[in-house]
């Protein structure tokens, strides 16, 4: 019955759970669900990382390879951030160019993640050689909050890339990479995002699953790193108040502590 | 206009000159183009118009932002900020007055040195007004920067955002002056967003006043 | 958050979307307003939707009078239309709105199964909105509840002009003076759908085209100067 | 190549460090094997000739898709996830079988060398191969003209993707409870100086698509998937040159290895559908 | 578990299929055997002498629209001559990806086929029960509510409140007391008042 | 071969039209064919005047044309001494009407990718002749299919089409190479008929193998492939290797069938290629008696 109930009036059928003050899957509207992060899964990448939130499932790989840089950047590497959202993880998604969400979210991840790693470190010889990260995150399973899961998972694999020494011989063009000294990534900030979403204009529920994200007037992702606020992201949708965004930020500040102390954890137990 | 280019520190909280004129196209339903000191947009509203079956909404109107770069072709940057701009309208108009309906807002960046989305959300918001459509509120954008000291200076160009650590954009509805749509670039504190938040409220009221002298100077033309 | 009290709004004010004028409205007694477009009702308020001039034609009915081009089908007003495809036993005619309309062939003078109006693809139509609304397809006839056709029907050649919904408003409004003051220079057929389209016929395409332009012009002009335009518009045609 | 401006694009031209890549253990080219005398002798990763790698599958990993399955051969990782039947798209005329759409893609840094977001001819090969795999074994006549989607992602490639993927996509299609004769199962093996090996690694499928100078002994390899109540071939795939009697030697230990994996395949389906049942029971005794 | 449930594989031999075993829904037969097609549970129904052999997958199985089947749909689109729906349940089942459907003029009523004004029988965003018909269209699937307990169940007025149904062809909104005029289905709707939490 | 009894076949509705009945009576098709019969093929070699290498096959109403042009390219990074093949498959519309647009995509896709696996062994088809400087340049060679008629059994009519033509190819020969401080200077040779001829010696042929019920036929018609349970296409050398297997069809095959139709496969193929042999001898000689009466339609 309670089927039937849910797919004739999605709206009413959430508006009686929020009455009670709780959600369809038992959540309190404040109460995020658990993340986990486990690292280097994918052996061909140079770096790589899966995080599960929920159902939202997002794995990320990082390969490295050499490219010549940029003429109006001559000493900077490059970092190239894509968010793939495949056909496989949700039937919203059709085979082909990546939809307009998945272009969102790919400006969104690389806005907030652009000052991880100095682009100057990934320079090998200036002009001629520098480092390209690629970096594709994928999304397993869609089941809202995609671009926090993207924004861990990045974090997380970044930590994990090993870099091998590279010198640049001038006269023959070509480097010479030796594969066993291994340097790590130098990562300066650690970004985490949460995202929020209004359901009728007034009710916050933080961390939405997909179908809380489908029926709700308006979408909020506050990143932060330790103290500081990297990007309060709200595209339009109902209006908040002040008070309303202060609370969304202080939830978002107690989260992105927890999910960096799951981030070190993780990393710390696959220690090499 | 004055002379816009060096702002004197005193001024920091004043809007740049902000000048608009509606109706400027004959083919949109509502068409208005906005400049902010040396940053222009033009924007144009076709509405109701006939929807595509696999976007078509039963109950409510499908609005759809396009954001059209200066040059070249719109790329994956351009798309956030058309997101921005879609859904900050879809808020605005009373979508459920045209079901099974699309409403397409188009904005095309003219000059940019500095706060182009904001120019971009008031370009389309008084497009928005001209067409006629009903709307919940209106809706007025404002954009600000913190330089290296952390102190908040209001409606930046393009010279003084070159020091700046952290630019936002608010975007406030007239009614109860709640923020409809926020994107920031760069890091600040809490403190300073909440400073920031509340400069560019007042200033945002700046903005409304324009927009009802607007309508004042086309009232006659009502009918 | 209540909303902070606006200055009070009184009739013949500029107001914007969001803006409450309750108060302006509840001069008179409070049960019989009638609300008119750009207005709505939101729990006890009254709230602006459009932004315009406040109005009261009569008393106790509010309007909020905008600029709009863009026509929504309203039940018994007349349109102008184009007539875009002519299929089985229905016309699709174009008014300007967000879907073609429909005017079944039956729906004409004297139209029988067997003998059908010849109405080709291209022709322009005057004709009554019989049904309109939010979950309707808008649909026309062209002839009056006792099967007489009137003035509507299909428009010989002459000249169609778009223009805003408020310029026909306007135009038809009683105290106007464009159309007899045209009407006194040369004789001319004209007919005004409330979809902003405008059919003009005058003996000479060098009038038609004269008249068109004094309509557009008009817009901006209030009754003294629209006279005057007339007046020296009919000096320069006769002159040439 | 159309510039693609709906991604974040990185320099034209960057190539993998491997390449220029010079490490103190340099791996000889053919010192595949442990000990020079390949007959009897086990393989690089310690497994016997004819040994196949440790399989671990698990059904129901996407909550959004109406079926999923995840396989693990060792390094080799794959996901697929199996959708509703849709209507065809521009199909109008009435067809009596429903079809099967069928996308196989690597994921970019499931290889050594990094591979492109847009679809290349290999893995446009592997689908269709993916398609003709799973086609016998789909009762088709049981959704006429509708389609049903299968989406396979390829994580890791260590050797074998293409026979993981169809035994991944066999198991989802039966999780999505699409009405089936019976369940697929694969198996690759790989042939290099008439030295035949089960179930060959990313490495060792390198070497036998090579071959040795001035020999024209047997090298190559076959992937062939099976329906095990039936013992029917869906599809069988070799590439490489070889003699008939190396060919149909190699398809009885192909068949032999698939037999061997279609009992794990259906202790994983049990296994999912005990689990749906007991959760299904627990509300409604409470 | 209850009674000894037996759990099947597609491709899972059952039984001999000879005349008093009977291959039902799920299964199917090959040289003389009984096959699983689905994973699910076996069901075995005695009918007088034969057995019929069914496997009942666990949860709904992907069904697809069958002529005769009453299916709730939800009314998407309403022109002069038809009205697109979207097939929302079959029976009581769910369905994960809704099928598209379409009511025709002159299957709305089985009276006086002809003067059937689909405005005022259905608005779109109503709920309405409906009986599959024989497949012509390749798919979309025909709707009828020529029957007494077909039509509308649901509908919401203009205030968004549901109405209530006061005659076969009328419901009225509780708030407004507007009456609006629609080809309401004669069965007792789920919810009678918003007041019953079921 | 059991001498089969007749029996009338079963009656299929397949696709969206009623097949055609087969009446197999002692080992006879419907059109007087028996199983492992081809049906007549015309070869025809250096059609296209530009190209280097061409030819046309003709297999009954299968009409297959393809050109080879060679070029100069940078070999791959991990195949510094060895040249490279690739092929494009056009369907062209008038063909079959369901060719129009992307119709003959998937089909193209599919001949191509399959003619590309089966040449990728070096055992069939050696690409170390066809390097110039290794690492830095060799021969690139473009071969052009065109599929102007569709009668069925296109895999076969393709590849023979291929085989011939890479024999009609003339790669021009290469005199001196000059490497002056990373940049190449190539000097080919100035007689434009100096050319040196591919080795196809171990090109392998395709050879469709078809099961109708019970019965294993080659060179199946369109009407035999549109009611054949299970095709098989096998890529045989002169020499009876197999290069190259696929199943290109919906139905199952029983192991066994399988193993019986490699058997057949082999055997037909071994004497496709001796037939192409002698065809492509044949058509060669014609071609030196240097006044050829042309015939063919591109005239």
């Amino acid at each position: 019955m309670a089927a039937q109930y849910k797919t004739i009036h999605p709206v009413k059928y959430y508006r009686d759970f929020l009455a009670h003050d709780l959600r369809p899957d038992g959540r309190s509207p404040d109460k995020t669900r658990n993340v986990t992060v486990n690292v280097n899964s994918i052996s061909t990448a140079d770096g790589s990382s899966t995080v599960r939130i929920g159902n939202t499932t997002v794995i990320c790989g990082i390969k490295a390879e050499l490219g010549k840089p940029k003429p109006d950047e001559p000493e900077c590497g490059f970092m190239v951030p894509n968010v793939e959202l495949p056909p496989l993880c949700s039937p919203l998604f059709r085979p082909g160019p990546p939809s307009e969400e998945a272009q969102a979210m790919t400006c969104f991840v690389s806005q907030a993640t652009s000052d991880m790693v100095d682009l100057k470190e990934l320079c090998v010889s200036t002009d001629n050689l520098a480092w390209v990260l690629h970096i594709d995150m994928i999304c397993l399973d869609y089941d809202g909050c995609v671009q926090d899961a993207c924004l861990i998972a990045l974090s997380a694999a970044l930590r994990t890339v090993k870099l091998p020494k590279v010198e640049y011989d001038a006269e023959t063009k070509l480097p010479s990479v030796s594969l066993d000294e291994r340097a790590d990534l130098h990562v300066k900030s650690s970004p985490v995002s949460t995202s929020f979403a209004v359901f009728d204009d007034e009710i916050i529920l933080s961390d939405p699953t997909g179908e809380e994200e489908n029926l709700s007037s308006a979408k909020l992702s506050v990143v932060t790193d330790g103290e500081v606020i990297l990007s309060v992201h709200k595209p339009g949708g109902s209006a908040l108040s002040e008070t309303q965004l202060q609370d969304c930020i202080s939830v978002a500040k107690d989260r992105a502590n927890l999910v960096n102390e799951l981030i070190n954890v993780a990393l710390s137990s696959v220690d090499r | 206009m004055a002379d816009m280019s060096g702002q004197a520190s005193g001024e920091d909280h004043k809007l740049r000159p902000f000048y608009c004129e509606l109706n400027v196209l004959s083919r949109p339903d509502g068409s208005a183009i906005v400049t902010q000191g040396e940053t222009a947009a033009i924007a144009g509203v076709y509405g109701p118009i006939e929807v595509k079956p696999n976007k078509i909404h039963i109950e409510k109107a499908t609005v759809e932002g396009i954001y059209r770069p200066k040059s070249g072709l719109p790329c994956v940057s351009d798309r956030l900020c058309e997101t921005t701009l879609q859904n900050t309208f879809e808020a605005a108009v009373l979508t459920s007055q045209y079901p099974r309906t699309l409403i397409s807002i188009s904005v095309q960046e003219m000059q940019d040195s500095g706060g182009l989305l904001a120019c971009a959300i008031n370009a389309g918001c008084l497009a928005l007004m001209n067409s006629g459509l009903s709307m919940k509120f209106l809706v007025a954008a404002v954009h600000c920067m913190i330089n290296k000291t952390g102190e908040v200076i209001l409606d930046p160009d393009n010279k003084q955002l070159k020091d700046s650590c952290a630019s936002l954009m608010f975007a406030f509805d007239n009614v109860d002056k709640n923020i409809v749509s926020s994107s920031t670039h760069g890091r600040f504190t809490e403190a300073q967003y909440q400073e920031a938040l509340l400069r560019c409220r007042t200033a945002s009221t700046e903005i409304f006043q324009l927009y009802r002298d607007m309508v004042k100077k086309y009232a006659p033309t009502m009918g | 958050m209540i909303p902070t009290p606006d200055p009070a709004y009184r009739v013949g004010d500029s107001v914007l979307p969001g803006d409450d004028v309750s108060a302006a409205v509840r001069t008179g007694d409070v049960s019989k307003i009638v609300l008119g477009p750009g207005l709505r009702r939101l729990g006890s308020q009254v709230v602006v939707s459009r932004a315009g001039v406040l109005k009261m034609p009569k008393n106790n009915v509010f309007v909020v009078d905008a600029y709009q081009k863009r026509y929504i089908p309203v039940k018994d007003e007349h349109v102008v239309g184009v007539v875009t495809n002519a299929s089985s036993d229905v016309f699709r005619v174009d008014i300007g709105a967000s879907v073609t309309a429909s005017l079944s062939y039956l729906d004409f003078e004297h139209a029988t199964k067997k003998n059908r109006p010849n109405i080709q693809v291209g022709d322009v139509v005057y004709a009554k909105l019989s049904t309109a609304g939010r979950d309707m397809e808008p649909e026309l006839v062209c002839v009056d509840t006792h099967g007489k056709a009137g003035k509507l029907g299909k428009l010989e050649d002459g000249f169609l002009l778009t223009c805003s919904l408020n310029l026909i408003r306007k135009l038809l409004s009683v105290n106007c003076p464009l159309l007899q003051a045209l009407g006194q220079k040369w004789p001319y057929e004209c007919a005004f759908g409330m979809n902003g389209k405008v059919w003009i016929k005058a003996r000479s395409v060098k009038e038609t085209i004269a008249i068109g332009n004094a309509i557009y012009e008009s817009e901006l002009m209030d009754n003294a100067q629209i006279k005057k335009m007339c007046t020296n518009l009919g000096l320069v045609i006769d002159s040439m | 190549m159309p510039t693609d401006n709906r991604r974040i694009q990185g320099p034209e031209i960057s190539t993998p460090y491997c390449v220029f890549g010079s490490s103190t253990e340099n791996e000889d080219e053919d010192g595949c094997f442990k000990s020079t005398d390949p007959l009897s002798s086990t393989r690089k990763d310690g497994r016997a000739l004819l040994e196949h790698r440790k399989i671990y599958m698990k059904t129901g990993v996407v909550s959004q898709a109406k079926g999923s399955a995840y396989i693990e051969l060792n390094n080799t990782k794959v996901i697929c996830s199996v959708f509703d039947p849709r209507e065809i798209p521009n199909r109008v005329e009435y067809s009596q079988h429903g079809e099967l759409f069928c996308v196989l893609k690597f994921a970019p840094f499931s290889c050594t060398t990094r591979r492109s977001h847009q679809q290349d001819a290999e893995e446009k090969e592997l689908s269709l191969n993916l398609k003709r795999a799973l086609e016998p074994a789909v009762c088709r006549h049981e959704f006429p003209n509708f389609q049903v989607d299968i989406y396979v992602l390829i994580l890791e490639s260590d050797g074998g993707s293409l026979a993981a993927s169809i035994t991944c996509a066999g198991l989802a299609l039966a999780d999505a409870h699409v009405p089936m004769y019976d369940l697929v199962t694969a198996a690759s093996l790989g042939v290099a100086g008439d030295v035949l090996m089960k179930d060959p690694s990313e490495e060792e499928e390198k070497l036998c698509s090579q071959h040795f100078e001035r020999s024209n002994l047997n090298h190559g390899l076959i992937t062939v998937s099976l329906m095990g109540a039936h013992t029917q071939i869906t599809q069988v795939w070799q590439t490489g040159s070889m003699t008939t009697t190396c060919v149909s030697e190699s398809l009885t230990h192909l068949i032999q290895s698939c037999e061997e994996t279609y009992p794990i395949a259906q202790r994983c389906l049990v296994k999912s559908v005990v689990d749906t049942i007991s959760k299904k029971k627990v509300p409604e005794q409470s | 578990m209850d009674q000894e449930t037996l759990v099947c594989v597609p491709g899972q031999r059952l039984s001999i299929a000879d005349k008093n075993h009977l291959s039902g829904r799920g299964t199917y037969e090959r040289l003389g055997y009984i096959y699983a097609t689905l994973a699910g549970v076996v069901k075995i129904e005695k009918q007088d002498k034969a057995s019929l052999i069914e496997v009942r997958s666990s949860n709904e199985q992907s069904i697809v629209p069958a002529p005769g089947d009453i299916v709730t749909a939800k009314v998407t689109i309403v022109k002069q001559r038809f009205c697109k729906c979207i097939i929302k349940c079959i029976g009581d089942t769910v369905l994960s990806r809704p099928y598209r459907g379409i009511l025709r003029k002159e299957d709305v009523r089985a009276t006086e086929k002809d003067k059937v004004e689909m405005i005022k029988c259905f608005r779109p965003g109503d709920i309405i029960l409906a009986r599959v018909l024989p497949m012509t269209e390749v798919h979309s699937y025909q709707l009828s509510t020529a029957e007494d307990e077909l039509g509308v169940v649901i509908a919401d007025s203009e205030t968004g409140t549901s109405m209530v149904p006061i005659s076969w062809t009328e419901m009225q909104c509780p708030k407004t007391h507007i009456k609006e005029l629609r080809k309401v289905a004669k069965v007792i709707p789920e919810r009678l008042g918003s007041h019953i939490v079921i | 071969m059991v001498k089969s009894t007749s029996y009338l076949f079963f009656f299929i509705s397949f696709g969206n039209f009623l097949s055609v009945y087969f009446i197999f009576q002692n080992d006879l098709r419907n059109d007087g064919r028996s199983k492992q019969d081809y049906r007549p093929i015309e070869l025809e070699l250096d059609i296209v005047t530009h190209a280097n290498g061409s030819a046309r096959v003709r297999l009954a109403n299968t009409d297959i044309l393809v050109g080879v042009k060679t070029e100069i390219d940078v070999p791959t990074s991990n195949r510094p001494e060895e040249g490279k093949i690739e092929f494009f498959v056009d369907c062209s519309a008038n063909a079959t009407p369901e060719f129009e647009g992307k119709g003959g995509q998937d089909l193209a896709t599919e001949i191509g990718n399959y003619l590309g696996s089966s040449f990728a062994s070096p055992l069939s088809f050696d690409l170390k002749p066809l390097c110039i400087l290794k690492g830095v340049q060799c021969w690139k060679l473009y071969v052009d299919i065109l599929i102007l008629e569709c009668g069925g059994n296109l895999f076969d009519a393709v590849s023979l089409a291929v085989k011939a033509a890479l024999y009609n190819t003339m790669v021009p020969r290469v005199e001196t190479v000059a490497m002056d401080g990373g940049n190449v200077d190539l000097q080919l040779s100035g007689d434009p008929f100096d050319c040196w001829r591919l080795d196809i010696t171990n090109i392998p042929c395709l050879v469709t193998l078809t099961k109708i019920g019970e019965h294993l036929i080659v060179d199946p018609t369109a009407e035999e492939e549109e009611c054949s349970m299970a095709s098989l296409v096998v890529a045989v050398t002169e020499s009876g290797r197999i290069n190259s297997l696929c199943k290109t069809s919906v139905g199952s095959l029983h192991p066994q069938t399988l193993t019986d139709a490699l058997k057949v496969g082999v055997e037909v193929g071994v004497g496709l290629n001796k037939a192409l042999n002698e065809a492509l001898g044949r058509e060669e000689k014609r071609l030196q008696s240097n006044k050829p009466e042309r015939f063919g339609f591109l005239k």
